[in-house]
């Protein structure tokens, strides 16, 4: 090949690299076989510890659920997760309609007119959902009301920080307000009056933005229902595995009105000379490669392999099968709270608010719970590391995979 | 052949799941929430049972091209092999099933392994400190610029502008917008280099940094890179690394050696992670010491072998997500970086930039090469020689789409005309190097003897071009409420 | 779009493999061994990269049709569903790492299913104990015929002849000449059922067995089963039963009742294990109890919760295969069992009858049907109304084919001419099997327009029809020692 | 459905199944969600003790090996696994050409002319030969030479039971000998005389069948290269987890002039009207569906998926990884018998015979192995079960899992 360029050797190739820069070699280990890799990376994996699913109750937005195994055999295929994002639609179709129809499916779930084909996580779609107020309105500062999630408050700051856009906790918008935004449930899994700040949003001529878990949406009113401007959420439980934390996906949906103030990408319907329908992306205008630093944001790459991931899990469930999912979780949790209050020294740590399937208990010796991983239990989260009015505060999650058995060995290993 | 939407095929009465009962003794929802928290209106998503789902799916993905099948010379893209082993270490029960919020000492493999990928990817691109959190390459190039904004800012240095060059990707001027930096382009010289002449007009107190790849978008390496380097420090702006074009120098030469102060990688780039149709990939961001004290938290620490988190970084510009970035696509990238090794790398770079160049010279005489060579892992040509036969970049790009190639990179970068962006990587033989050069030059004939072939292209795909404008007008009309066709999704037909 | 072979696309030095040293202090094969022993011509295996393998094989999977894409409506077959959720379960490590020879206290949970597998199949034919240990069910046909063999000889009844019905599959005959019998047929009358008749002349202290399915392979129920039971073990032969139309009447009858001796069943059928292209499937056989003593070794079996393997059984007829059986096979049927459960396979067996009645229904008047219906899972048709136009079943095939349908089976039962079987399970929906009479019309109606397009097809595939005679004449050639290219194998260019 | 067949009720279509063997229902529990059923499987899994690789020492016919991640990732393909057998060869190339590969590389191996597209096992593969010499020969005996695998003489006596042939255990040919049947190495791991073996086959009349390994065929003479008229073996080495013993797969070659007498399925090319190349079935009139009770074999459904697992593995190592892996085996089991061997009351079996990758050792007191499991070492096997002779023998087999350091631990689990 060398001869067919008409050079001597590799290094003809690399003239225009100064020798002051070369390097010799990587400071890193000779690479290694196959089997070799796997035994190290095993070793890795051996050295965390797996509980099981039925005996972990932690949530605090990264959830333990039943992922059918249709999920994995769909989104294992080479031609989607080896594919590039789609600019040739028609060698691209496959994940095109995919993404067409997770849209679509955002978009039913939230009662909303259109979503778009995913973000990085729950924070970020968080973030860009204020970026658009921000634009919308013309206005620096977006309120955060209640129990957000404490992660997600952090990335809303970062962005808004290099943005310079103010973030306030509190519940009333004022004139400068962008955006109201409110968690539903929240962080603690309690669930918020939407209604009323989605009205005193619009009232304050701020938008409103519903950051929802997708499943609870087959029982809650969906934003669109209670009127709010823009919905946003993490999509982790609609079939991805936990993975420490990611990759999961973000995503976003709005009002016909605010359409052209999403980021990233969309996926429309097109057609060709045969009136064949196919799916292309669409409104590209609004996106960096064209808009450059007029873009509505910088996204590119997305989580396109998760969002189809949610698909092919919401496709599996079906309305039904997805109420079934959010009402069992509902049910053993409601169950697991009236015997965790029963438990002396326990007690709901808001006992007059409602909740679906995470759920504050307030613990008088917590010292308790720490004996819970040597019965292979993870046990629920001290929230008082980001809240310091929540001393004593842990909350729970229930879902489908914690069946009976699993609830009677956690209040079992409670009390003893 | 098209797919109807799986919302389409919907049946009443369908179902793949069949789920476990509650089990316990507990009210229903509708018993104990206030109605006006209830949900009215069930949504309308599809009733399939499981066969049609995988049936669904399984041909859909038939409908796309991959590179676990195609050849895919998309430049600035760095479509290569995803070795299988990185999917399997990802899959482990002992990653993928880990809860963010377990105990440190119940994680100690994981943090393990994020503390070593730092370790190596710092190798790689010669900087101190890397945060593994942004999701993606965008993300991380805002991440850098907003620790590079604070780093000024911490030292009452209130700098407002960011220059790009003109070649540069379009996320590097939206990243320098998302952080409220002014943008401003500079001039490429006729050699596909930065101008330094350009660059020195524009160079001010108010300039935070530069952004710049090397090898640049047009798959040249900016000779001039350390004066550079040092004109941006003079000022005290710095010097940004956007690390798409890794794959071009690992082993050879490293970013930090330039003068860079951060760099972000695409791991779904140059570290084999997949695509994944669109992401997920990771962008972590590596730095050199001035800008450490920013970093994301939490940061990965390790002492006397125990691994934890450092959440008490008062510098810091708080979290760029949730959690510790992508920890399964950092997993896929350590496993290809084990695997590979510092002589496997070096290897990659070197066969990727020898594709590049061989690839080059073959087509050299069918299509415009607007830069002289060498180049490193890419290249960009130019269509414009055929443009006297009404033939533009698109429609070579859909005469490769039906000689079953996907198509390269077309109209970027944005400062060559008819732009054809190709980057082979390591990853493709002699044999295909040598197929795809045989179907431009036949695509190049065509073009002579028969333009309207090419317009007409692809014909053997699932569909034809498809009429992007109309799609766009019908878009528009449902925006401005003058239909209700959304466009952008499926709608039930009763309301 | 053809592939080269795998083979074909070797090149020099190309490698996917990088394996460990030995690290050990050790001697060379060639220093150690005599060198009679060592092989002096490598191998001509391909040399390939690992993307050049997955790409290889990837491209390979676009060429097949199957059951995760097309309607398969092969009649005989069974081509339903294969939840994913058995593939999931038999690659669980503990069950696909273990080494048949670890101690039995050590695969309790193995032999736990495979003695729960062994109740539900009992449950389900009607029978005592069942056998895991055939791999097919050709093997599974054998196995119970040479336990029916020894029964007869263990009474010093030494039966020579099996009587097998002219609609019967290849493998019954086949089965039974491999046991050294002498099969005789036995005709069926006009309504498709075996001819009592002509049964009753062939019956005689010589017969071993009749083999007979029922459903039979004309997808019609052998209505006078007690009749037929009586008389045959009346003259002291044994009824075997091909269980591969096992899919029609789970939970509805039992062939045990019926009065059958052994049934085999095609757990690669009824039981979802995947056909694999052609296996692995598994054929287990069960058996009433005059035959348990000749049961295959060793049986599982289970004493106060503890499993054992039993190799002490004096009158077995030994070994079928080595270890267990396709236990991977085994893990598959179980999982999916437990999913269906005793309600789910009633269900799945009435949905196929129902599927396989509509589907008839549809094409009634497109085709001929030489037997009344109702039929069960399948029926058989017949394509001879449409030899007046030159069009012949195998072009019905292919013109299926290219509809993007898999093809029913052609040819067989050999009793109906031009015979189309067609079996669409319980898998397909009512839109799958409207698409399908849908297509049957068409291409009846082109039979008579224009039966030239039906002779082409399939044109949209990777190859046309292949010339199977010429094919044959080569390889006649070849074995005749008359060429040197052996048609059944790539050979290296040079010697 | 029912109205458009002109029914009323399902019952309506069972009417010829007589009312007496009607069942009302299945004696088994309910069926359960996928969650559940999993969890029912897994606890089963459980129940069962998985060595790891490294560790394990214990051979006789079925060894773990590295197999590369791209085998699953091929053969778990819904293309290829939920395939039929490929009788519409338009629509089937796939697996036809995967066959046709497969087929090659197993005659390359074999170094004879034409192999099929597989058999169910190695036993069966082996009494398929022995029926194939049968019917060539007329002959109604066949002589097993040395330690072929016991199981394989099971099942070989179980085929000629059945058939009147006459299974012999010996060394010398007579005039009724069909066939002389081999294993090289044979079940203990020892090389045999495979020249002299075939010759004396040869010199009665009768024909040589060589059991191999084909992963010993990177190193050893080829049974093409000794004369051997057919080659039978167990693939399960290339690419097959060890699954409790199967599903693996048997393949067969032979000399050109007894390819008509081969069982089962092959694949040969042929060209369409535009002259493309392509696969076709071929030489059917051997088989079942053509010839019925006149075929060469009564197989049918053989064991495709895993010999296509086989061309995948062999692809990936070709020839000289192949080499390597036999090298690596070889010279970590020689290491290993040495330190075997220096320990007090342990000795070879066979001093003087020659041996690859798996050894017998004779054990004074073979109580110190019952510790093994316990350290989690599945240790040597115990051939003393099938050969009386061979009371306090057992055979460890080594291959390039077992790390250095796995050898290191077995020595010292021995010794303490
Ligand atoms: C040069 C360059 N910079 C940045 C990016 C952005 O990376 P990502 O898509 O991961 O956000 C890309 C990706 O296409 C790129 O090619
Ligand atoms: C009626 C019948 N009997 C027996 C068999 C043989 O089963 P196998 O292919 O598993 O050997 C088949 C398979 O096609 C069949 O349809």
């Amino acid at each position: 090949m060398l001869a067919s360029i008409g050079v001597q050797s590799m290094d003809d190739l690399l003239l225009d690299i100064p020798h002051s820069l070369r390097i010799k070699a990587l400071e890193l280990p000779v690479g290694l076989s196959e089997y070799e890799t796997m035994s190290q990376i095993s070793s890795l994996a051996a050295r965390n510890r797996v509980f099981p699913d039925r005996l972990t109750f932690r949530g605090g937005g990264v959830y333990r659920r039943f992922i059918p195994a249709a999920v994995a055999a769909v989104t294992s295929k080479p031609e989607f997760y080896t594919a590039y994002t789609p600019y040739q639609p028609e060698a691209s179709q496959g994940t095109l309609q995919a993404i067409f129809e997770f849209q679509t499916l955002i978009a039913e779930l939230t009662a909303l007119d259109v979503a778009n084909a995913s973000l990085y996580d729950g924070a970020t779609a968080v973030a860009e959902a204020a970026m658009m107020a921000h634009i919308h309105t013309g206005r620096n500062e977006v309120v955060v009301s209640g129990y957000l999630h404490p992660e997600y408050v952090e990335v809303l700051r970062a962005f808004s920080d290099g943005r310079g856009i103010k973030v306030r906790k509190g519940t009333e918008p004022g004139p400068k307000t962008a955006a109201v935004i409110f968690q539903q449930p929240d962080f603690l899994g309690l669930l918020v009056d939407a209604n009323t700040l989605t009205e005193s949003a619009h009232a304050a001529g701020a938008l409103a933005i519903a950051c929802v878990d997708p499943i609870s949406l087959a029982i809650l009113a969906p934003p669109g229902e209670y009127g709010a401007d823009i919905a946003v959420g993490e999509g982790q439980q609609l079939g991805l595995s936990p993975s420490y934390g990611g990759p999961h996906v973000g995503f976003i949906s709005c009002r016909r009105e605010l359409v052209r103030r999403l980021p990233g990408r969309l996926v429309g319907s097109a057609y060709d000379s045969q009136g064949r329908r196919g799916f292309v992306l669409a409104l590209a205008a609004r996106e960096q490669h064209i808009r450059r630093e007029k873009a509505t944001s910088n996204i590119c790459t997305n989580h396109s392999l998760c969002a189809l991931a949610a698909s092919v899990y919401v496709s599996y469930m079906g309305p039904d099968g997805l109420r079934q999912v959010a009402e069992v979780s509902f049910k053993r949790a409601h169950a697991l709270s009236e015997r965790l209050a029963a438990l002396p020294g326990w007690e709901l740590a808001f006992p007059d608010r409602q909740f679906l399937n995470e759920f504050p208990m307030r613990v008088s010796k917590p010292a308790v719970l720490r004996k819970l991983a040597r019965k292979g239990i993870l046990g629920p989260l001290d929230v008082h590391r980001w809240f310091r009015e929540l001393k004593g505060v842990f909350t729970f999650t229930c879902t489908e995979v914690n069946d009976p058995h699993a609830l009677d060995e956690l209040v079992t290993a409670l009390q003893s | 052949m098209t797919e109807l939407l799986s919302f389409e095929k919907s049946r009443p009465g369908a179902s793949a799941a069949r789920l476990p009962d509650a089990d316990v003794t507990a009210p229903e929802p509708s018993q104990v929430l206030s109605p006006g928290l209830l949900r009215t209106k069930a949504p309308a998503l599809p009733r399939l049972s499981e066969p049609e789902i995988m049936r669904h799916y399984g041909r859909l993905a038939s409908m796309n091209y991959s590179i676990s099948k195609q050849f895919y010379p998309l430049g600035s893209c760095t479509m290569k092999y995803n070795p299988v082993v990185n999917e399997i270490a990802a899959g482990l029960p002992g990653f993928a099933s880990l809860h963010p919020y377990q105990e440190e000492d119940s994680v100690q493999g994981a943090l393990e392994l994020m503390w070593r990928l730092e370790g190596a990817l710092c190798a790689v691109v010669g900087v101190e400190r890397v945060t593994l959190q942004p999701a993606a390459g965008a993300h991380g190039e805002w991440t850098a610029l907003r620790m590079i904004q604070a780093y000024h800012h911490s030292r009452g240095d209130a700098r407002t502008e960011v220059l790009v060059p003109d070649s540069a990707h379009g996320t590097n001027p939206a990243s320098a917008a998302l952080n409220g930096f002014h943008v401003v382009e500079v001039k490429s010289g006729p050699d596909g280099r930065i101008s330094l002449a350009d660059l020195e007009s524009k160079l001010s107190p108010r300039v935070a940094a530069l952004m710049l790849t090397n090898p640049n978008t047009l798959g040249l390496f900016e000779r001039d890179i350390l004066d550079i380097a040092e004109m941006v420090h003079a000022t005290g702006a710095m010097l940004y690394y956007d690390g798409a074009n890794l794959n071009a120098f690992m082993g050879i030469c490293r970013p930090g050696d330039m003068g860079f102060d951060a760099v972000h990688m695409n791991l779904h780039k140059t570290f084999t992670t997949p695509h994944g149709g669109g992401g997920p990939g990771a962008g972590p961001v590596g730095v050199k010491a001035d800008l450490i004290p920013f970093l994301p938290t939490p940061t990965v620490e390790r002492t006397n072998g125990h691994l934890t988190l450092d959440f008490k970084r008062p510098k810091s510009i708080g979290r760029v997500r949730s959690f510790y970035g992508n920890f399964g696509m950092l997993v896929r990238a350590y496993a290809y970086i084990v695997a590979m090794g510092g002589d496997g790398l070096m290897q990659a770079s070197r066969d990727a930039v020898l594709s590049a160049n061989y690839l080059r010279k073959q087509v050299e005489d069918d299509l415009d090469m607007p830069h002289e060579g060498p180049c490193m892992h890419e290249f960009v040509a130019s269509a414009q020689n055929l443009a006297q036969h009404g033939v533009r970049a698109l429609d070579v790009a859909k005469a490769l789409l039906e000689r079953d190639f996907y198509a390269p990179t077309v109209y970027f970068p944005l400062v060559v005309p008819e732009a054809i962006m190709v980057e082979p990587t390591e990853t493709e033989n002699k044999a295909t190097l040598d197929a795809f050069a045989a179907a431009i030059k036949e695509i190049v004939a065509q073009a002579k003897t028969n333009p309207q072939a090419l317009h007409d292209a692809p014909r053997n795909l699932p569909v034809g071009r498809l009429d992007e404008v109309a799609a766009a007008r019908r878009i528009n009309a449902y925006l401005q409420g003058q239909s209700e066709d959304p466009v952008l999704r499926w709608k039930p037909a009763e309301k």
